[in-house]
């Protein structure tokens, strides 16, 4: 499998998933698309992790950076999509909406 | 490599210090328990590290530029950096197997006796859970360092938290302000000693060090040694200090006041620990360093043992208070840790060519401090026991008690191991240390050893006359018809203990595995004599 | 070509056609839960993407964390706050167009870029189970960051619970 | 091949067989050795596949006739006992009615979910069938990772309650399908660990190495022995499972004294069916995974003698599990939602969580001793 | 391979105990029935080690099943290794203790069941309060009598011998505490139990001092407690090399082998350390019968078996240790025989019996009779667990345990009479039960040694003295045990409410016993003179590195024996049915042989050793200390004066001393050190207020920015790197 399939594939595939996903992080209303979005962006990410090191490690076995790198985006996107949803939630709760142009409460 | 030993021993301080910035009580004692966990778990990975080392090592240890090979000592978890370098005084922290089931000993109490804690001190709490803290972290400091000023500072540190734990927890009816004082004055006076037998070893060592991995590895050419005058007296002023904080007959009588005195816990840790820093030093210091002199006395410091076996014994069996009997039985049994140390002592040069000699003493170092650490468990467990039914019945006294063997079944049943486990029952933790220290002593020591076996009858009469009889035994009366049986957090309190009881009589293995590499790595130091 | 590569390359179309068709299905569906969905089939598409990786452990932590839990999670979120997004609300924000412009100029520079360099045809091979070497270097060079990252989730327990807390 | 050994093994022996047959008939055809070995590969693949499809609803079938059976037993009841002897075609005549019955898809759903939720949840649970291993050497995939496969399996249910909570526009549905997805993650976290147990005494993940491990003691060297441990796994493992799935005492997302029956309320048809089918597969792969881990799967006394053995056990350990869990459902009442996320979060996790330290400190100090029992009499 | 699993063995029981104790410690019958279980299974496998040696035959006995992979104690560069040793004799143990545990087992589940009447008149039968506590204790001490039997070496063997102590405490001591409520036991029992328990444990701790020091010095001058070791001569001899003689002209062997047949003294209960064992009766009977006759204290025979070839080389090389042996084995005998004569407790008697018997055994293994020791162990185990078992069966059924108040029982309980009766004559020694066999072998032994002795040496006058100590013991035996069916079982009944209340016991009960009665009649034909069989399994394999023993022919000289040994019993029998059974004693009527005066009056007090060196107990539950035990506790009250008065004021006197010193000091006062420096900046707030513009408030804004930004420095770093 992996003789023929060059690398290349692999990164447009990751660059065109970063893409949508970071269409959809800064374009959606609802903050929990955005969340979505941001998601996408990680597996695209992870994506390239993954395939550098199938393709560039020297030996898969020893140096497996790629993965042990992906291994932590994927906990990273777990602890954020907690914390991102419960604050979503508690933001929700208080000023009864998820668009993200009305929590703007930062501004000057 | 992490640097475990500091992380251990420091840890707790950073809890006290956090401690003290906590808002209520009930936080201040989910916290402290929480974070009492934390050493207790670094202290079992260190330990498992340790032994998956198995030996022969195949490391060379090396801290502060001394250099020991796999033959001759034990030591990992080096740790080293100048602390006061114009007296070539350095921060020096190592551990081997005679220091490191103390150490797990000692993280293992401070949990239990503050969960315990949690459920029975209810005034001035953030005071006592910051100073038990403070407490551990001087217990554990005298274990791991290997400088002896640092040692000297550790050992002074432990004081002061546990004369407040029993000045302001003490049951006022025990005179807690006496038995602060007099624990205090009594371990200080040793400690002075101790001072001047390091500063002793400071002045006639050449290069001029206080660290005892070198002092012990060339105490053969050092000047000191040469000197019959400057290390007898040395040997004195540690013996003093060790002693006294054992305690070894004739220096015993602030124990049964302080532990009388002191909460539970306090209590708990003052036997299952403070005790074991004074047999701690006589094998880390008194062994390796004064080999000659240790081999002239240990014939009379063994006489001292005797009688504190069998003199403990018959002094506790006149108790008629429930905790004075358990901290008499800490006499008793210290003693054992002191015979230990007096056959090992007493190797003469020519049975230290004899492999055979060899292991009879190593058998006695060994038995040593494994009956230091099931003292801690053994004892520990008992003082949690008296605790627990003083917090029920408002009295240790022994004759007012009886039949309690039905009435609360569960804790007749600990109480019964516990005692059973003390007294030397073959499958529970009593009974490998004092048999490997009798195997040590008739090898060397062979009359008083026959004497001190008596011992082990007296032993066990008081504490199925006194304890058991007079507790557990006979009809319940009416007073204690509503007694309650141990709620789950005591049991829980005590379940780790039980289980160390039994995993250590009935494998010892695992943790004389450990302490072996020790001894043989003393023994090899005291060749060099 | 022979016929395996062909197969080959033919699967890994179907497959990433599939993942970018569910991702562009999440960026656009109006009704949030369908979009929820749709990420869930990417997530798919990428475990499948991991598979032909040979990053078999990490295709099945892939299932078990973002679709066990990170999906489970959105989707827990789409329906407390259910209600709110009516379905004839617009789903955009008013800079919609301006990111659709850099989003795409980023595609395009990235993707001639990536055509520019002369990458790798193929790795080594992977001769034997990667998955307690995977641990091994976990517990060993990788234990500083491991042990960080399990701080983190800690904190993030703590944290989600104590944000979301009533 | 000699009859015996066929008759020892027979399951094995057959497909050895036809692979064998197939290989050689197509070899005088001339065909090339490796397009021959992916024609065999697949065709026994399909082979192995058919059988576990069909394999699965009976399963199911047989299942729930037992449950009616021996729940019936507990009250004291004789069950189901008209169609076929002792009610034995049961399962056949309900397969028919949910078959014939009319699919009603309510107004106001939303189609895409509705539709798709029973088919999700029918896919992982057969997925599932793919990894576990009935007996010696007979696994369709030796996956070096099953044990994980398994719970990343487990876990996607929760879409498809989701999926079927949200479309079918109702609120009981809903309530239900996010009390089961709120419950099957919390419980997905002790389940975890409770296998992390077996997988950290036989030092691996692979659900065929783990069970290989446990052949110790004549067979008999299953890791629910290893007292302490093993048997606290076993149980946490069991509670958390029966929560994962949402049965007795955890049904709380079909409680139909409140939710009238949760999220497949707006169901019906065989779209009911697919639900219940997939309820009926998953008690049995946790119960399978459970005997896998715990009681040594196909391991037992003779069965490297006689392999037609280890389909017997396996069996006989699955179904004995499964019983258990009826036996739940027959005297246990339901519990309340509060008390099953403190039970789940305050009680089992920090339970687990002590466990593997006690494991791993039991495996540093005694790994010898655990390497002398795996190796007593195997 | 069964050997394999030997250690298997002794860990089913202690798992009995372990899941009594922890998990189903309130459910009485789930108890009994895990404890069953257990020894059931032990029985079992225990059974498969004995048949598998019994296969090896006599081969076994020089290569022993022996595995030692367990590493227990390091010290050094040394390690004591548990394990398990099985030979020829202890495989026979291995047939014994599971068989008779099993049986005891079974007959507790009904003995422990108490017959009471409540309040309104009607009969109950409940539960012992600590019925699943009792099996939890028998559980363990069959655990460790098992592991005891397999251990590898001293050091197992001792803990195993250890624990049994503690087992036999607690169950010495079962009815030493009662809750409110329970009916089944009065004061005075508790009372007796609780002094009898302590007296057991601290008497026969007395002992394991002694053997623990034996056991040492072994250990320090062999260098290993491996039996294995210990068996090799080679390594024996090195013991004299090692230490300096304890004293002038006693070498070390002999010192140990005595130090160690200490610990059999107190465990076994030989004179004089065997006045815990009378008391001991206040357990529960199954107790009585399981670990004060059966096993626990045969433990110590067994000890003696193991340590045979040290006693031997003791004997051969430093000093006259079988002979030391031989003679404590038979005084004993004789002695515990006599005051056997004068108790009315049912299970007194049986009691000063079993001590007499296992003196017996000594006797015989101190002449050298190792297989005719060894072979009444066995019978001795059987016998003596039926006779305890009826004994207890009686009491269970009539609820007093005085003979005097008994009688005529055998028309009331027949099957545990004609057990009892069974059990009885084995005792006395009468043909053809297995107590006759066994019993025969260990006089014909002495007799051939003492008065027929082989070509070239002269007659043994030792071994005469022993020879007619032992006989006369066999006649007191028979008498004893003759008084006792005669009080008991025949005769008018002297009590007539506690006769009309007697009743056969439940068939839980009685069947052990008949199966103990079939084992006391047949199991004396696996060792006979004409077919030795037993002998050629222990005796024949060089066995423990001894050279084979050698079994003499059935010639005139055993024939002799035999008879002269069965006129023996009969004749003390017969002088028992003069005094009892001729004239049947009345109620209220003395015993006949209180006639004796004086020495009655000696026996009934025996010899007044409790008052001496022991533990009077008296039957109302109080007791009186004996002289040593005052000493020691005013030694002890002197010691206390000591450490409060002399040691510990002196450390207050340096307090005070100090103090006084301290009132010379004064005290410092501190500075607290004031200061505050506020500083506020202003001009911070005068950028902020125009910086902030920037800030939207909308984070995709930001985000969008950042974006840009980045791909902003992306393009920069492509330029440059292109240039």
């Amino acid at each position: 499998m992996i003789t023929q399939i060059p690398l290349v594939y692999y990164l447009a595939l990751a660059a065109a998933l970063f893409c949508i996903g970071s269409f959809g992080a800064l374009s959606r209303r609802n903050a929990i698309a955005v969340l979505m979005g941001i998601e996408l962006m990680l597996n695209a990410v992870n994506i390239n992790l993954v395939a550098f090191w199938r393709y560039g490690a020297a030996d898969p076995l020893v140096d497996q950076a790629g993965i042990v790198f992906a291994l932590f985006v994927i906990t990273l996107a777990a602890a954020e999509a907690a914390i991102g949803l419960a604050l979503i939630i508690a933001i929700y709760r208080s000023r009864d909406t998820v668009n993200v142009e009305e929590i703007n409460l930062l501004k000057w | 490599m992490i640097p475990y030993l500091s992380l251990i021993t420091f840890i707790p301080l950073l809890g006290a210090i956090i401690i003290l910035f906590l808002p209520n009580d009930k936080a201040i004692k989910q916290f402290a328990i929480a974070w009492s966990i934390i050493p207790l778990v670094l202290a079992t990975v260190a330990w498992a590290t340790l032994s998956s080392w198995a030996p022969p090592y195949n490391f060379v240890y090396n801290a502060c530029g001394v250099t020991i090979d796999s033959a001759s000592a034990g030591y990992t978890f080096g740790e080293c950096a100048p602390w006061i370098s114009t007296l070539g005084i350095q921060y020096h922290l190592g551990a081997d197997g005679l220091s490191m089931p103390l150490i797990w000993l000692t993280t293992l109490l401070t949990t239990l006796g503050l969960f315990y804690s949690a459920k029975v001190i209810q005034n001035r709490v953030k005071e006592f859970f910051a100073l038990f803290l403070l407490l551990e972290v001087g217990m554990l400091g005298v274990f791991v360092s290997l400088d002896l000023f640092l040692f000297y500072v550790f050992w002074e540190i432990g004081l002061v938290p546990m004369y407040f734990l029993i000045g302001i927890w003490g049951h006022d009816t025990d005179r807690p302000q006496y038995a602060a004082i007099k624990f205090f004055m009594y371990t200080l006076a040793g400690s002075v000693f101790m001072l001047l037998g390091i500063i002793a070893l400071y002045l006639y060592s050449s290069p001029n060090t206080f660290d005892m991995t070198l002092l012990a590895a060339n105490q053969a050419n050092m000047p000191f040694s040469k000197d019959v005058l400057i290390s007898s007296l040395a040997f004195l002023g540690f013996f003093l200090a060790f002693s006294i904080k054992m305690p070894l007959f004739p220096f015993h009588t602030w124990l049964p006041d302080a532990h009388t005195a002191a909460p539970t816990a306090g209590s708990v840790i003052l036997a299952g620990i403070l005790l074991k820093l004074g047999g701690y030093g006589f094998f880390r210091i008194l062994l390796p360093i004064f080999p000659q002199v240790s081999q002239q006395w240990a014939f009379w410091i063994g006489v001292l043992a005797v009688i504190s076996i069998v003199y403990g014994a018959l002094v506790a069996m006149a108790q008629t208070d429930f905790k004075r009997l358990v901290a008499y039985s800490s006499v008793n049994h210290m003693g054992f840790v002191i015979l230990g140390f007096a056959a090992a002592a007493a190797l003469t040069a020519e049975q230290m060519q004899n492999p055979h000699y060899i292991n009879n003493g190593a058998s006695a170092i060994n038995g040593a401090v494994l009956a230091m650490f099931s003292h801690g468990v053994i004892t520990g467990g008992l003082f949690f026991l008296v605790g627990m039914l003083y917090e029920r019945t408002h009295t240790r006294e022994l004759a007012l008690f009886g039949g309690f063997g039905s009435q609360i079944p569960v804790y007749g049943a600990l109480l019964l191991l516990t005692s059973f486990a003390s007294l030397g029952l073959p499958g529970l933790a009593g009974f490998v240390g004092e048999f490997m220290v009798m195997n040590g002593a008739y090898s060397t020591l062979t009359l008083l050893a026959f004497i001190a076996v008596w011992g082990i009858v007296f032993t066990a009469a008081y504490f199925l006359w006194k304890i058991i009889q007079k507790i557990l035994l006979g009809n319940v009366s009416e007073q204690w018809a509503k007694l309650p049986d141990l709620k789950g957090y005591e049991i829980l309190t005590l379940a780790p203990l039980a289980v160390l009881m039994f995993a250590i009589g009935l494998f010892p293995n695992w943790i004389l595995d450990t302490i072996n590499t020790a001894s043989i790595a003393i023994l090899e130091y005291m060749k060099r004599m | 070509m022979d016929v395996s590569t062909i197969i080959a390359q033919l699967l890994f179309f179907l497959v990433a056609a599939l993942t970018l068709t569910a991702a562009f299905l999440t960026v656009l569906a109006r009704n949030v839960f369908h979009a929820a969905l749709a990420l869930v089939g990417t997530f798919f598409g990428v475990a499948a993407i991991y598979l032909m990786l040979e990053a078999e452990f990490l295709a099945i932590v892939q299932i078990l964390i973002y679709i066990g839990a990170i999906a489970v999670l959105i989707l827990f979120a789409v329906m407390l706050t259910r209600g709110l997004m009516q379905h004839d609300q617009i789903s955009f924000n008013h800079q919609w167009a301006w990111v659709a412009l850099v989003v795409g100029t980023l595609f395009l520079g990235m993707f001639i870029l990536i055509l520019q360099v002369p990458w790798l045809q193929s790795g080594a091979a992977v001769t034997a189970d990667t998955v307690p070497s995977l641990g091994q270097q976990l517990m060993t060079t990788y234990l500083l960051p491991f042990e960080v990252v399990s701080v983190l989730l800690l904190a993030t327990l703590v944290g989600a619970f104590i944000i979301a807390r009533e | 091949m000699d009859i015996l050994s066929f008759i020892l093994n027979p399951f094995v022996s057959l497909y050895n067989l036809i692979r064998d047959a197939l290989t050689a008939l197509l070899l005088s055809f001339g065909i090339a050795s490796d397009v021959v070995a992916i024609i065999v590969f697949l065709v026994m693949g399909l082979i192995v596949v058919t059988a576990i499809l069909i394999l699965a609803p009976v399963l199911m079938m047989y299942t729930t006739l037992l449950e009616r059976k021996v729940v019936a037993r507990m009250q004291d009841r004789i069950g189901p006992n008209r169609v076929g002897k002792f009610g034995l075609l049961q399962p056949i005549a309900d397969m028919i009615k949910f078959l014939t019955k009319e699919d009603i898809v309510p107004e106001g759903v939303d189609r895409v979910s509705h539709l798709l939720a029973p088919i999700v949840s029918v896919i992982p649970v057969v997925l599932s069938f793919a990894v576990l291993s009935f007996g010696v050497g007979m696994g369709a995939v030796d996956l070096n990772l099953g044990l994980l496969f398994l719970m990343a399996m487990g876990s996607m249910a929760t879409i498809a309650v989701f999926m079927a909570g949200f479309g079918s526009h109702n609120k009981f549905a809903l309530i239900g399908g996010m009390r089961a997805a709120a419950q099957i993650i919390s419980y997905e976290i002790p389940q975890i660990f409770a296998v992390a147990i077996p997988v950290m005494l036989a030092g691996s993940i692979s659900l065929n190495r783990v069970i290989e491990q446990q052949s110790g003691l004549f067979g008999l060297g299953w890791f629910f022995f290893y007292v302490p441990v093993g048997p606290i796994a076993f149980f946490v493992y069991l509670l958390a499972a029966t929560a994962e799935i949402n049965r007795v005492p955890f049904d709380l997302p079909e409680a139909e004294s409140e939710l009238v029956a949760g999220y497949h309320t707006e169901y019906s048809g065989m779209k009911f069916g697919l639900f219940y089918l997939a309820e009926f597969l998953n008690m049995f792969i946790i119960s399978a995974i459970a005997a896998s881990i715990f009681f040594g799967g196909w391991q037992g006394p003779f069965v490297q003698q006689v392999p037609a053995l280890g389909i017997v056990y396996f069996f006989g350990k699955t179904f004995l599990l499964i019983i258990i869990q009826l036996w739940f459902r027959g005297s246990l009442p339901r519990i309340r939602v509060d008390q099953l996320m403190n039970f789940g979060w305050k009680r089992l996790v920090p339970v687990m969580i002590g466990t593997i330290l006690f494991t791993a400190v039991l495996l540093w100090f005694y790994r010898g001793v655990l390497d002398y029992l795996k190796g007593l009499g195997g | 391979m069964v050997q394999n699993f030997t250690l298997f063995i002794p860990l089913l029981p202690f798992l009995a105990f372990a899941i009594i104790v922890l998990l189903t410690r309130n459910n009485n019958r789930l108890s009994a029935l895990v404890a069953i279980l257990s020894i059931v299974a032990a029985l079992m496998l225990s059974y498969g080690v004995f048949l598998e040696a019994l296969s090896e035959g006599a081969e076994l006995a020089a290569n022993p099943f022996y595995g030692a992979p367990i590493a227990w104690m390091p010290f050094g560069g040394m390690t004591i290794n548990f394990g398990w040793y099985v030979d020829p004799i202890g495989a026979a143990m291995l047939f014994m203790v599971p068989t008779v545990c099993l049986m005891i087992f079974i007959y507790s589940t009904a003995y422990m069941r108490h017959n009471h009447v409540d309040e309104h008149g009607h009969p109950h039968a409940e539960d012992d309060p600590r019925y699943a506590r009792f099996f939890a204790y028998i559980s363990l001490f069959t655990a460790m009598m098992l592991l005891l039997v397999v251990s590898s070496n001293l050091l197992q063997f001792f803990i195993a011998w250890e624990v049994m102590g503690f087992c036999s405490y607690a169950l010495i001591g079962f009815w030493s505490f009662r809750g409110r409520k329970e009916h089944h036991i009065d004061d005075a029992q508790v009372g007796r139990a609780r002094g009898a328990a302590i007296k057991a444990f601290l008497t026969t701790r007395v002992g394991d001092i002694l053997f623990m020091t034996g056991m040492i010095l072994l250990l320090i001058t062999l260098g290993s407690l491996d039996f294995n070791k210990m068996y090799d001569p080679a390594a024996m001899n090195n013991m004299l090399a090692g230490l300096a003689q304890p004293l002038p002209g006693v070498e070390w062997p002999v010192v140990i082998a005595l130090l160690i047949f200490g610990g059999t003294i107190a465990k076994s209960a030989q004179f004089p350390l065997h006045i815990w064992l009378p008391d001991a009766m206040e357990g529960p009977t199954p107790v009585s019968a399981l670990i004060h006759a059966a096993t626990m204290v045969s433990a110590g025979i067994f000890l003696i078996i193991r340590a045979y070839p040290l006693l031997e080389f003791a004997q051969q090389t430093s000093g006259p240790a079988m002979q030391i042996v031989a003679f404590v084995g038979a005084f004993t005998a004789l002695f515990a025989a006599t005051i056997g004569l004068a108790q009315n407790d049912i299970k007194r008697v049986l009691a000063f019996s079993t001590i007499s018997q296992l003196g017996y055994m000594l006797a015989a293994l101190g002449i050298g009779a190792f297989v005719s020791g060894s072979f009444h162990l066995l019978t001795h185990a059987f016998f003596k667990a039926l006779l305890f078992l009826g004994a207890g069966a009686v009491i269970h059924s009539i609820g007093t345990n005085d003979m005097f108040k008994m009688g005529g029982l055998i028309r009331k309980m027949p099957i545990t009479g004609i057990t009892f009766f069974v059990g009885a004559f084995a005792l006395m020694g009468i043909f053809p039960l297995s107590g006759f066999w066994s019993k025969d072998e260990i006089l014909l032994d002495a007799m051939r040694e003492g008065f027929y002795p082989h070509a070239g040496m002269s007659q043994d006058l030792f071994l005469q003295i022993i020879y007619l100590m032992l006989a006369i013991a066999a006649f007191l035996t028979a008498l004893y045990t003759g008084r006792q069916l005669f009080l008991t079982f025949l005769g008018k009944p002297r009590d007539q409410a506690a006769y009309d209340h007697a009743h056969e016991s439940p068939v839980a009960m009685w069947a052990p016993l008949a199966v103990l009665a079939t084992f006391t009649v047949f199991l004396g034909f696996w060792n006979t003179p004409f077919a030795p069989a037993f002998f050629h399994f222990v005796g024949e394999g060089g066995f423990m590195g001894l050279p084979p023993f050698e079994h003499s022919e059935f010639d005139p000289i055993a024939l002799t024996n035999m008879l002269v040994s069965t006129g023996i019993a009969l004749s003390g029998f017969a002088v028992a049915w003069g005094l009892y059974g001729f004239r049947p004693i009345q109620a209220g009527q003395p015993d006949p042989l209180a006639r004796l005066g004086f020495v009655w009056k000696i026996l009934v007090n025996k010899y007044w050793l409790d008052e001496l060196y022991g533990y009077k107990i008296n039957l109302d539950g109080t007791a009186q200390p004996g002289l040593l035990i005052r000493l020691v506790g005013a030694f002890m009250r002197l010691c206390a004066w000591f450490d409060r008065n002399v040691v510990d004021g002196l450390v207050n006197l340096a307090g005070w001393l100090s103090r006084i010193l301290a009132r010379l000091w004064g005290w410092v006062d501190t500075h607290i050190v004031d200061g505050l420096v506020n500083a506020t900046a202003s001009v911070t707030g005068e950028i902020a207020e125009w910086w902030r513009t920037m800030q939207t408030g909308n984070v995709q804004n930001y985000a969008l920015m950042a974006m840009v930004g980045a791909m902003a420095i992306a393009i920069l770093f492509l330029l440059r790197s292109f240039t």
